[in-house]
């Protein structure tokens, strides 16, 4: 399937997203409130089930954080890039640990490098951080650390 | 039939348990395969071979006038991507009574080095290459960090 | 709405001893932590706790160029370092849009299954140190240590190669190069038989192995799971027959697939691939064409602002690199989708119920980098 | 004269009964065992060592031990030298009675196991009437040396290793006990020098027909899991339990259980020797012959030794080929196959010895 062709097909279904398609996938941005629909459709998307999370992750554009989900479908190879742009200072959004089970580990990795917190996630801890990281988080642009960081 | 199963799975877990007990007993009785080598010794006897492109140490070749070829243009210090290159410069007089610039020390600290090559790699004037020096201990960290220039040592001529 | 499974998490109850397999431990090849709840001898839960050798790579790549940031990769999953570097080379190019010689595109693809071939000798050894025989490790780095003399003959190093760069690779082959991989390849094909006799044939090691660490293809798909371990399953996965880059698209290999899911299956996956790669190796070790080893680029890559993604096949599964771009000489952001944290996060489905000596031999067969993991 | 070391110990006997009295004779008899048992395990583990070390190297492509004395030899003497210097380290916690004195235990069974071992004729400390019960009574202790370390340890790993070789020890003493029964009701005796005089005219492995073999295949077997040997090695399970229940230990304690393992091979191969090979008897073949008459000429303790370590290679040899079972399967092993087939062994055993088919 084209990009074009596709985006006309998800079109249909998720009215509230606004599609780019001048990368190399097709983008998807929804509103971080509607994503757990959003991604349990995709999951069970008529013709091309996105059953594959490959890639979760999260970037900090310095006024906002954007979540960058890569879902790929194993039967059709279709690929679609979802992302929710979410408040910096309250970053919230649901978990979908419960949709791609792989999720759990990206979303405790991207909790505490980025701060997000993923709501109903069965176990919202540390995963890489020691103890006492809890609300310093690391990949964020503005993140300072005086002893462990070289500039080069 | 039970029984006849019961004697064929017990024989062939013997047989394939032999099959594995006479390749290790092969390696036993065959010394010649042993690919050991002794370190120390196997420089001596020439069975030490390093690869001539192996990166262990940038060094800067200076030929019989103790002369190099750096021009001190910071490239190297730029591709590095751990800061391991410092180049520190100074301006010589030239006959002519002008102001050059030539480096006064080529600082290589060698415990940040990660043999990327990079540098070399960036070099316009080729003034460094990457020996295969390989044996880097030393029992003070500042002994690895060293000025590749030699002392009294100027630019060649004709290298802009 | 769509639920994949229930997670439950139970307390357990306190006549259960919590045994702590690391940071270090014999069976966990390297400083990856495991907390495994255990009931007699049984694994009842199992927790891996992980950031031992984070080295937080993704933030280092934000202040690296992109020439520079290359050769970081190398240190993520160091058995496969020349197909790392070969992802960020590829994503690099992406956002470029540099067409790359084809020689340059021959040795890349050399390479890779070079490496892959490599880590796939060590994962073999490694494999059966962890069931308890100790003697195929170092018959396996006797294979191997002529792929590293090989790659230390053409790149320079022995593990870190930083080889393949953004435009192509950074040296040309040596001239010994195609005799020294002829002979290898003879002498692998001379010993593979020898590694079915010591290790595949025992009946010992299939027992360890049948049914051990089942991992349904539901599950696969649903952990994220790639690479062999997923293939194993019966997930077909390989990001080189599926999204083919560089030359893989002209060349003739099979994709493995096994469909017991268990130890056995990933076992046999790895060892019919040793084969594939032979037979890649063999198509191209004598057409390699001539001409440029680099494609011509800028001293210092700026890439266009947008996102670029590529994905490759690592010995281990899918790593795909995730530069988004300002515009700048750095990237932006960099995120790096390592094979070996999704294979993690199935660990504790595979070694549920099983036994301590069930849990090693998972660990094996899944053959886990830590520093991937961990980045 | 055929050389024999009955002469030596008869006339240090005699001259010992006729110098003192019987009591100071007895007790310099007995320092002097003492000291050849001592002697004995200091060589056994030195060499034992160096050998496991060598034949491992040697299946693995590698060249082993090479640096200390010529071709490695005294790279043992160095280790011990090591062990006896460092720390004998005491964790916090452990229970310190139990921890100090589990090593002592499992290198005590392992020396008193020695006693009726005959090591040519007439050159044995003891040579009791029940000497074969004797062994496998005595060997059967060291399991709770074992115990004792594991659980005084105050270490998880160490707790599972000891508990794993309870069960199996208690599960392979079975078809030990068994397949020593076969030869035991071939000999009609207990007593070894009996076991040992049976075999003058042929060994036990050649005369025995079948049964005899497969006893001598599961001794071996069960032998190698009641030393906690590889492939049966689940109370260490280096892969698994990092080092079972000795991971605690150091220093000297350790080099203690290292030493005793190591005598354990010897014991458990010596019997095996003994029981199976002809002990200290020569190798003949017909009646006579001048073949028979060169190999009488060859000492007793030689043979002895060169039987012993025959076997001891067989199991070193089994470790460096053979991957590690799994707990369950080790007592499946157990249970499901060898101790019916060495059941269905002894009845054939029986049926051969009462109708005297051997020969």
């Amino acid at each position: 399937m084209s990009k074009e062709e596709f985006k006309e097909k998800l079109a249909v279904t998720f009215t509230s997203a606004a599609f780019d398609e001048s990368g190399q996938w097709l983008n998807m941005t929804v509103p971080a409130a509607e994503w757990l629909n959003v991604a349990s459709d995709l999951r069970v998307l008529e013709g091309a089930p996105f059953d594959y999370m490959f890639c979760l992750t999260c970037v900090d554009w310095k006024t906002k954080l954007t979540m960058v989900y890569h879902l790929e479908c194993m039967q059709t190879k279709d690929i679609v890039v979802v992302k929710a742009d979410l408040d910096r200072n309250n970053p919230e959004i649901e978990s979908v640990s419960y949709i791609w089970r792989t999720a759990e580990f990206h979303e405790r990795e991207v909790y505490e490098l980025f701060g997000v917190k993923f709501l109903n996630h069965p176990d919202l801890r540390l995963l890489i951080l020691p103890e006492g990281w809890e609300g310093r988080n690391p990949m964020r642009k503005d993140f300072e650390d005086p002893v462990n960081m070289i500039k080069l | 039939m039970f029984i006849v199963d019961y004697i064929k799975e017990v024989f062939g877990a013997i047989k394939s348990l032999g099959t594995g007990m006479r390749r290790t007993f092969w390696y036993f009785v065959h010394p010649k395969e042993i690919i050991t080598e002794q370190y120390p010794e196997n420089k001596e006897n020439g069975q030490l071979i390093l690869a001539e492109r192996f990166r262990g140490e940038v060094v800067m070749p200076h030929d019989e006038n103790n002369e190099h070829a750096c021009t001190g243009c910071t490239a190297c210090e730029l591709a590095c991507p751990n800061g391991t290159i410092k180049i520190v410069t100074k301006f010589d007089i030239t006959p002519e009574g002008k102001k050059k610039k030539a480096i006064d020390q080529f600082v290589y600290r060698l415990e940040m080095c990660t043999m990327c090559n990079l540098c070399v790699e960036a070099c316009p004037s080729d003034a460094i290459i990457m020996t295969n020096d390989f044996e880097h201990s030393v029992y003070d960290r500042n002994e690895l960090t060293k000025i590749l220039n030699k002392p009294g040592s100027k630019i060649r001529d004709g290298i802009e | 709405m769509y639920r994949e499974s229930q997670i439950i998490r139970n307390n357990t109850p306190d006549n259960y001893m919590v045994i702590n397999v690391g940071p270090q431990h014999p069976s966990t090849h390297g400083v990856l932590h495991f907390v495994i709840t255990l009931n007699g001898e049984t694994v009842v839960k199992l927790e891996p706790h992980l950031g031992y050798i984070h080295r937080s790579i993704e933030k280092m790549c934000e202040s690296l160029n992109y020439r520079q940031f290359v050769y970081v990769t190398s240190r993520m999953d160091y058995l496969s370092s020349h197909i790392n570097n070969h992802a960020c080379a590829l994503c690099v190019e992406q956002g470029l849009q540099v067409e790359i010689p084809e020689r340059a595109q021959v040795i890349r693809v050399l390479m890779d299954e070079l490496t892959r071939l490599a880590s796939h000798l060590l994962w073999w050894g490694s494999m059966a140190m962890d069931i308890g025989a100790l003697t195929p490790f170092f018959h396996a780095f006797r294979e191997r240590e002529m792929i590293t003399e090989i790659f230390e003959e053409t790149c320079g190093a022995r593990l870190t190669m930083n080889y393949i760069c953004p435009g192509g690779v950074m040296a040309d082959l040596h001239p010994d190069f195609q005799a020294k991989v002829k002979a290898f390849l003879k002498q692998l094909k001379e010993k593979l038989p020898e590694y079915h006799e010591l290790v595949t044939g025992n009946i010992i090691f299939q027992n360890r192995t049948k049914g051990i660490g089942i991992l349904s293809k539901k599950d696969a798909i649903s952990f994220g799971v790639s690479g062999p371990t997923a293939r194993a399953s019966g997930v077909s996965c390989d990001v080189r027959k599926r999204y083919p880059y560089e030359l893989y698209d002209k060349l003739e290999f099979k994709e493995v697939l096994e469909d017991g899911g268990d130890c056995w299956a990933r076992y046999l996956v790895r060892m019919e691939e040793i084969n594939q790669s032979v037979a890649i190796v063999e198509q191209l070790i004598d057409h390699i064409p001539e001409g440029d080893i680099q494609a011509k680029t800028k001293a210092v890559l700026k890439l266009p602002k947008g996102e670029f993604y590529s994905r490759v096949e690592t010995a281990r599964g899918d790593l795909g690199v995730y530069i988004v771009s300002e515009g700048g000489t750095t990237p932006y952001r960099i995120k790096f989708r390592s094979p070996g944290f999704s294979n993690l996060s199935a660990m504790e489905t595979m070694c549920k119920g099983g036994k301590i000596g069930d849990f090693v031999a998972v660990m094996g067969s899944v053959d886990l980098v830590i520093p991937d993991i961990d980045r | 004269m055929k050389f024999s070391l009955e002469y030596i110990t008869k006339s240090v006997d005699g001259w010992l009964n006729a110098t003192f009295n019987p009591t100071i004779a007895f007790l310099i008899e007995s320092v002097i065992v003492m000291v050849l048992v001592i002697a004995l395990f200091a060589f056994l583990g030195l060499v034992l060592v160096i050998m496991e070390r060598k034949v491992a190297a040697f299946m693995q492509i590698r060249l082993g031990p090479n640096r200390v004395g010529p071709k490695g030899m005294f790279q043992t003497v160095a280790d011990t030298l090591k062990l006896i210097v460092k720390e004998g380290f005491t964790p916090n916690n452990v229970d310190k009675f139990l921890f100090n004195l589990a090593p002592f235990i499992v290198m005590i069974t392992a020396m008193v196991a020695m006693a009726p071992l005959p090591f040519a004729n007439g050159f044995q400390i003891w040579d009791v009437n029940i000497g074969i019960l004797f062994i496998t009574a005595i060997t059967s202790v060291s399991v709770i040396g074992i115990l004792m370390a594991g659980w005084s340890s105050n270490n998880k790993y160490s707790l599972l290793g000891a508990m794993r070789s309870g069960a199996q020890i208690v599960s392979y003493e079975l078809s030990a006990g068994l397949s020593i029964l076969v030869i035991v009701m071939l000999s009609g005796s207990l007593r070894i020098s009996d076991i040992v005089a049976a075999q003058a005219d042929g060994w036990w492995i050649f005369k025995g027909h079948i049964p005899v073999l497969i006893s001598f295949v599961i001794f071996i077997i069960a032998a190698t899991a009641e030393t906690n040997r590889a492939p049966f090695d689940m109370a260490e399970a280096e892969s698994e339990l990092t080092a079972g229940f000795h991971t605690e230990y150091s220093g000297m304690k350790f080099a203690l259980f290292f030493l005793a393992e190591y005598v354990n091979i010897f014991i458990v191969c010596a019997v095996g020797a003994t029981l199976f090979l002809g002990g200290w008897m020569p190798l003949h073949f017909g009646t006579g012959t001048a073949f028979n008459t060169v190999m009488d000429y060859i000492p007793g303790i030689v043979w002895f030794f060169g039987k012993t370590f025959l076997l001891i290679f067989i199991i070193m040899w089994f470790r460096w080929t053979f991957p590690r079972l799994r707990i369950d399967q080790l007592l499946n092993l157990e249970w499901k196959y060898l101790l019916p087939i060495c059941l269905v062994n002894l009845l054939l055993a029986t049926i051969i010895a009462i109708a005297g088919w051997h020969f």
